[in-house]
């Protein structure tokens, strides 16, 4: 709660600082200012009170404070990221307070009681996001990519609303609990209510990138600045994800479950057709779209597990978590090196420790031990195994695994290859601390999964 | 009073929702961006028209101050200083326009299916009469819904800030 | 207690030492290292004898609480036999090294001794696939880094590889959903056999086959090897010593370890498939090493006939086949780590591995020629040498299954003799065409020497192995029983 | 009676531009020129109706019924006087009492300006569009601070929306114009350039535009248009003396009630509650006639920047100190 009241505040000081004349600082600023706010959320955790402020609008349990804190936590990295980028040469306030709200919006999506403050914290991060998605001013595919990015995510609100709208006709609430309430006291849903369910898990596929609602994605990434990509991708979707995951979970799960099979068929057509559309492409910013779409499907499949809360819940932040951080180590090389795959033949040879950073990431995003994207999968895995969902889905996303080991470490394989021309000048030493750091964290996360995935023991 | 075993309140329901509809399609086939906004207002009326029916005259009143009456005219204004001509818009293949209207088509037959089934059910809540009030609706917005109300102001400050970004000139393209 | 995780600790320690310190310490240290090694697993051995109780000889941590997953060790019979041949197979890799290579090489190479010996030891079902994992990185970045394999090669090999271990993963989380700890699934061995065992027929068939995948593509087994020729002839020689010495085995380890321990019922059914897809894999792969003219390739072709040999001893599922697959493996282990030691003398100090190349080498370096014939000696299972053992006890235990198989495997017998000994003949006899200046290091007669040695003394003296052999067989044809 | 009004509110227009520059104004027809507006009248109807061949020609004819049909409506909320009584019933003497009504005028003249730029659109004219989107962009950027001044009002008038109610709560204190003096000031101003009404008439300033938004314009569809922007002086006159001045009520009105014994309900009140309403807004309509015989013309972007540099953190100013002391008169029982 306190942690949602400072990132906000430092949105409103962002913007003070045009007027006040402090921009040289602003950096610092939100750096401390989000130190304090993960502050404040371990201050949280260790006083946990049972109250919901707001007519129970909104509510920091202890899931909830972990998963805002993970975001926070991201967003501190993507700040390092954004400051490498030559994109700009300040971190321009407007900026630095649009990512904040951003910031803010996530928070609320993960802290949400309420469908009405759901919506709010999806325009809220979504927002943001349209406008720095064009924020490219001379490209026309930054452009393109915000105008794309906001009639979609207009679209999917459109949906949004009209499935809480048609709930609300149920349930007569917007509160999460009291429509779990009536799902739960119902013996058959009127069918305006279950379109209602079905609506709302559509737009929340929109907004997360699951097939067929993935189209936007690809082009969006890659006509936004490469900073903004690597927020989107990593920050914006995942708290996307925490609002379906806690929708699906504290509010549509049993007794009326019908919409599993929805959200099966998706999942199994995304991993299908991400990683098949990631093969071919020759832009790493593409690629990361379409694997990003393949994460989705796999945090998807927590959701269609349906299994013990503290194991899913504990699958949903280690997945997460291992996939922002590969996702920001990623980008953190991206940012200094563009985005053409065929720039980074010989990579290894100009930057060795770079080459590893992106490697490490790389071998997390394939999910090869003893990285920590290694354990999100295999406990995805586990939990999709113990499920009563079909063995094929299973064998499916072991497929769509391996397609994507196989891009990966082709990847790999290029940053490692032997370049007939000789690397130009010396091997630089680019202190490319953030990808580092990124890297030893998976690492570190994969030695000790207990620290992230063992945090909940319902 | 009763036409054709319909109250009047339906007649003017299915009156209104008619020609809501009518508009609200021909702002997405009007050819003239400027006949799609006007439409689009003549569409803002109709929606207005069933806040009213609905017994919300705050809500019909703002809709129509807000959106019909600030909202359109600046839409109105940015169409007509572009000067945007039916001529500028790209044409759709017409494969492309029958999947789109199939699969359109097929989305309205699943909701109206699924609509028609509400007709049996009675509403959950009656509406309370003074439901539309100025003085209900603010109690509500500053007590139960206290927090969304806020929030959302940082909502719109966000939104402000992105359209002046969008908005404002490069600095560095002024320096060429 | 503390013996498994010395085990684990000492090449990882190595790796790690030698990764930080600069590349000058790289020629003593990992000379260090492998004599450590060496010594440690002397020490062991004798250690494993006095072992007052098993528990010395375990190791168990909690690791991953959430998913019931521990860090569990235990150095069984089996473990011993893969042990012993990690080291002294690994150690003579590291030694074989030339000097000039990158000090991440060794640190790699030791890295992967770490996790080969994780697999040979883990207790805990995903910890061994972890390890199983673990595996394939240094090798596939050894591949990557430091030598002429294409990028398409080390793609393949990494793709078929994590293939199999993904379907490995698929069934082993299978299996673990099984289980049932006092209400909680564990990864635990026990648990795990327990849970298995206690499957349906259908169900013990897709477990079965899903890990058996991984081990079918390590192997190589037939369907399944095409990765493996290009890999092996493109990677540096120490890389496919590795690939072929010891990564091969943990294929033989696991079916043994985890395969049949799991799923004995399943078996007998799938016995005769897998015989069969054995022993096309050993005719085609002779047939084709007949005719290779690369003398690495053909290394390849015929690791993968020797390999067939030994899988069908493993499901002729009869104590001494099984006995006879690990003695084999073992000596399959030094065997081709000799014939690839002499295979990167020919390339590098005599220009060439194309057989027709080379000609008359017995001629200019005769004390070569010796080794090189006793290795061959060793491949081709000439009684007195290792191999002999082992392909004899693997054919007495499949005749006891099926003599029809037994006399088609024996062919391969022959055909190996056809394509070594003409090998041998092309490369050492007949006319001097190989650059007859060349030196041979003494490092590598040094090592051929060894080689050669424990070759013909396991071939004198088998008891040491044999024993451990013997004891893990039968346990495990104990496990099976019923199952037959 | 709005067209009434308004039809004489252009002879009054003339005659009082006549008196501040010195001269007679219309005289002819009638006495002191009284039938000039019906003349007028009769001519705009019979000259010839001029539709331009590139107009779109339903939009053209639209357009000004528009803007009149937004003109007159919104005049229907004028409370003109106190309830009259007959029998039992009460008559209301407004045409129609929206509880809301405040929004409802926000929202009636915000339509308005779709009279004009469709009628500058559709005219396809650069001088009438010109016309039309400054017109627009005025009203939109005055609309702000005149809805603002409106919030701090009804805050400090009791806080009803209803028109009816904002002028009877008048009865007994004093008019809003003493709470509320920097928002009556900021409403006029903005209800100034609501109407296109000089200083701000840029939108059809002769000597840039030549006629603004009705240039193409002829016979009685601009005679609507013409009407249309009285009407509107007229309603915006009246409603400033509704709101700030409180309609139909005058200083110790309740005394002078008492004092003839008259009750609320009798026609008497209503009579001299009208007189007194409609005194108010023909002083307001001659103020602005005043101003506008007064005041030049503005810039275009002094008329920008007044609006949305002066005028709107002033309104915020208002409401700031109007909730404030709204505040301080609920603690401190004032």
């Amino acid at each position: 709660m306190i942690a949602l009241f400072i990132i906000i505040g430092n949105g409103l000081l962002a913007l003070l600082a045009e007027i006040f004349k402090f921009q040289k600082f602003i950096f610092n600023i939100t750096f401390v200012l989000l130190l304090a706010a993960l502050a404040s959320n371990y201050w949280a955790w260790q006083h946990p009170q049972a109250f919901a402020p707001f007519s129970n609008m909104i509510c920091f349990n202890m899931l909830e404070l972990v998963l805002s804190s993970l975001l926070i936590a991201a967003t501190i990295l993507w700040l390092f990221i954004q400051r490498a980028s030559h994109n700009h040469q300040t971190f321009g306030t407007d900026l630095s307070s649009l990512i904040l709200f951003a910031l803010a919006g996530g928070l609320l999506l993960t802290a949400f009681q309420n469908l009405t403050t759901l919506f709010i914290g999806v325009e809220l991060l979504s927002i943001p996001l349209y406008v720095l998605a064009a924020s490219h001013k001379n490209s026309a595919d930054s452009h393109e990519a915000g105008f794309k990015y906001l009639i979609l995510g207009a679209f999917a609100s459109a949906l949004l609303l009209f499935g809480i709208a048609l709930l609300y006709g149920g349930a007569a609430s917007f509160d999460i609990n009291a429509i779990q309430a009536y799902l739960n006291a119902q013996a058959n849903l009127p069918a305006f209510v279950k379109m209602g369910m079905l609506l709302l898990l559509i737009a929340f596929c929109f907004k997360v990138a699951i097939a067929p609602f993935h189209f936007w994605s690809p082009d969006v990434y890659e006509g936004a600045p490469m900073a903004i990509t690597a927020f989107m991708s990593t920050v914006a979707k995942t708290a996307s994800f925490y609002a379906f995951f806690k929708i699906t979970m504290v509010c549509f799960n049993a007794p009326h479950t019908f919409w599993i099979s929805m959200l099966m068929a998706f999942a199994v057509l995304s991993l299908i057709l991400a990683n098949t559309s990631a093969l071919g492409q020759k832009h790493l910013k593409r690629l990361f779209a379409y694997s990003g779409i393949s994460h989705s499907a796999f945090l998807l499949l927590i959701i269609i597990a349906q299994q013990k809360q503290a194991l899913s819940v504990n699958a949903l932040i280690m997945y997460t978590a291992s996939y922002m951080l590969s996702g920001l180590g990623a980008f953190a090389i991206l940012v200094k090196h563009g985005d053409v795959i065929s720039d980074y033949a010989g990579f290894a040879k100009r930057n060795p420790t770079s080459a590893f950073s992106f490697s490490v990431c790389l071998l997390s995003m394939a999910g090869i031990p003893i990285t920590a994207g290694f354990f999100s999968k295999y406990m995805v895995f586990v939990l999709l195994l113990s499920s009563s969902v079909s063995i094929w889905v299973s064998v499916i996303a072991i497929v769509a695994a391996l397609i994507g080991i196989y891009y990966y470490i082709r990847l790999i394989t290029q940053l490692y290859s032997k370049t007939a021309e000789e690397p130009q000048g010396p091997i630089q030493t680019d202190n490319n601390w953030i990808a580092l750091l990124c890297a030893i964290a998976l690492l570190v996360i994969g030695f000790f999964p207990q620290s992230l995935g063992g945090i909940f023991t319902f | 009073m009763n036409l054709l075993g319909y109250s009047l309140h339906q007649w003017v329901f299915g009156v209104l929702s008619f020609i809501t509809i009518v508009f609200a399609l021909m702002v997405v086939f009007s050819r003239n961006p400027v006949n799609s906004v006007l439409y689009l207002v003549l569409t803002f009326f109709g929606i207005a028209g069933h806040y009213l029916l609905l017994n919300a005259q705050f809500l019909a009143i703002v809709h129509i101050a807000v959106y019909a009456g600030a909202i359109m005219v600046l839409f109105l204004f940015v169409i007509m200083l572009m000067n945007l001509n039916a001529d500028d818009e790209p044409q759709k293949t017409m494969s492309s326009k029958i999947i789109a209207g199939v699969l359109g088509g097929l989305l309205l037959f699943v909701i109206v299916g699924v609509l028609r089934q509400t007709a049996q059910i009675l509403p959950q809540t009656q509406g309370a009469a003074d439901i539309g009030l100025v003085k209900t609706l603010g109690m509500v917005l500053f007590n139960e819904f206290l927090f969304p109300f806020e929030i959302i102001s940082i909502l719109l400050l966000a939104a402000l800030v992105g359209a002046i970004m969008i908005g404002k000139r490069e600095t560095t393209e002024s320096k060429l | 207690m503390m013996i498994p995780l010395l085990l684990l600790c000492i090449p990882l320690a190595s790796a790690i030492v030698i990764w930080s310190f600069p590349a000058a310490f790289t020629g003593i240290f990992s000379k260090l290292f492998a004599g450590t090694q060496i010594i440690s697993l002397l020490v062991i051995y004798v250690l494993h004898f006095y072992a007052s109780t098993t528990t010395e000889l375990q190791y168990d941590m909690m690791w991953f609480n959430a998913m019931g997953l521990h860090v569990s060790l235990l150095l069984s019979p089996l473990s011993m036999l893969f042990i012993i041949l990690t080291s002294l197979v690994g150690s003579i890799i590291v030694l074989s090294i030339p000097a000039t290579t990158s000090k991440h090489v060794y640190a790699l190479v030791f890295f992967m001794l770490f996790a080969l010996q994780g697999v040979f030891l883990a207790q805990d079902g995903l910890l061994f696939y972890i390890f199983w994992e673990l595996a394939l990185l240094p090798i596939y970045f050894i591949g990557l880094v430091w030598s002429d394999a294409t990028r398409a090669t080390l793609l393949k090999f990494f793709v078929y590889t994590v293939l199999g271990s993904l379907s490995m993963l698929l069934g082993l989380i299978y299996v673990y959903l099984h289980t049932d700890v006092a209400g909680a699934h564990a990864w635990n061995y026990n648990a795990m056999i327990q849970a298995a065992q206690a499957l349906q027929p259908q169900q013990q068939y897709f477990v079965f086959w899903s890990i058996f995948l991984a081990f079918a593509i390590k192997l190589p087994l037939f369907p399944f090897h095409s990765w493996q020729p290009a890999t092996y002839v493109e990677m540096p020689y120490y890389g496919t010593m590795l690939l072929s010495g010891i990564m091969l085995k943990m294929g033989v380890f696991g079916i043994i370890h985890w395969l049949f321990a799991m799923v004995p019922a399943a078996i007998p059914s799938v016995q005769q498939p897998v015989l069969i897809l054995a022993l096309i894999g050993i005719l085609y792969a002779s047939i084709i090493a007949i005719q290779q003219r690369d003398y690495k390739r053909l290394i390849a072709y015929a690791s993968m006939a020797h390999v067939g040999v030994i899988v069908c001893g493993l499901f002729s599922a009869h104590v001494q086949g099984i006995q006879g697959a690990l003695f084999q493996s073992v000596s399959h282990g030094l065997t081709v780590v000799g014939l690839l030691l002499v295979c990167d003398i020919l390339e590098h100090r005599f220009g060439s591995q194309t057989i027709s190349n080379l000609g008359g080498i017995r001629n200019t370096h005769p004390w070569f020629a010796v080794l090189f014939l006793c290795i061959t000696m060793g491949a081709v299972a000439l009684p007195l040498t290792s191999s002999f053992i082992g392909e004899f006890l693997i054919f007495n235990g499949l005749f006891s299954y099926s003599p029809l198989i037994m006399g088609l495997a024996g062919i391969s017998v022959i055909l190996g003799a056809v394509y070594m000994l003409r090998s041998y003949q092309g490369i050492m006899l007949g006319q001097h065409t190989a650059n007859t200046t060349a030196t041979i290091p003494k490092g590598h007669y040094i090592l051929l020497t060894v080689v050669m040695a424990l070759i013909i003394l396991l071939g004198l003296f088998p008891k040491p192995i044999n024993d451990l052999a013997a004891s893990a067989a039968t346990t495990l044809v104990h496990t099976l029983k019923p199952g037959i | 009676m709005s067209l009434g009004i308004a039809a004489y509110s252009t002879w009054w227009e003339r005659k009082f531009a006549a008196l501040l520059q010195d001269r007679w104004g219309p005289s002819r027809a009638g006495w002191f020129g009284l039938l000039q507006p019906v003349a007028d009248g009769g001519k705009m109807l019979f000259k010839e109706e001029i539709i331009p061949n590139v107009a779109n020609k339903f939009l053209f004819v639209l357009a000004p019924a528009l803007f009149i049909i937004t003109a007159i409506v919104a005049g229907v909320l004028i409370p003109w006087a106190p309830g009259l009584k007959a029998g039992s019933h009460w008559y209301v003497l407004q045409v129609t009492d929206v509880n809301v009504g405040v929004l409802f005028l926000l929202g009636v003249t915000s339509v308005g300006v779709y009279g004009i730029m469709i009628g500058g659109w559709a005219s396809n004219n650069k001088y009438s569009l010109l016309g039309a989107l400054r017109a627009s962009a005025q009203m939109i950027s005055y609309e702000l601070a005149m809805g603002i001044a409106l919030i701090a009002l009804i805050i400090s008038s009791g806080g009803s929306l209803s028109f009816s109610e904002i002028v009877a709560g008048q009865n007994e204190g004093v008019a809003n114009i003493v709470w509320q003096p920097l928002g009556f000031i900021i409403f006029f101003i903005c209800a100034l350039a609501e109407t296109n009404r000089a200083p701000f008439d840029l939108a059809e300033c002769e000597t840039e535009l030549v006629g603004g938004y009705h240039t193409e314009y002829s016979s009685f569809k601009l005679g609507l248009f013409l009407f249309a922007e009285y009407i509107n002086m007229f309603v915006s006159s009246a409603v400033m003396a509704g709101f700030y001045f409180g309609g139909y009520n005058f200083p110790f009105a309740q005394e002078f009630y008492a004092a003839m014994g008259w009750h609320y309900g009798d026609w008497q009140i209503s009579l001299i509650g009208f007189g007194a309403y409609f005194t108010k807004t023909l002083i307001f309509i001659t103020l602005f006639m005043w101003i506008r015989w007064s005041i030049p013309r503005f810039r275009y972007d002094q008329l920008m920047n007044l609006g949305w540099r002066t005028l709107l953190p002033l309104s915020l100013l208002n409401l700031a100190l109007t909730v404030g002391i709204e505040y301080l008169r609920g603690h401190l029982h004032l």
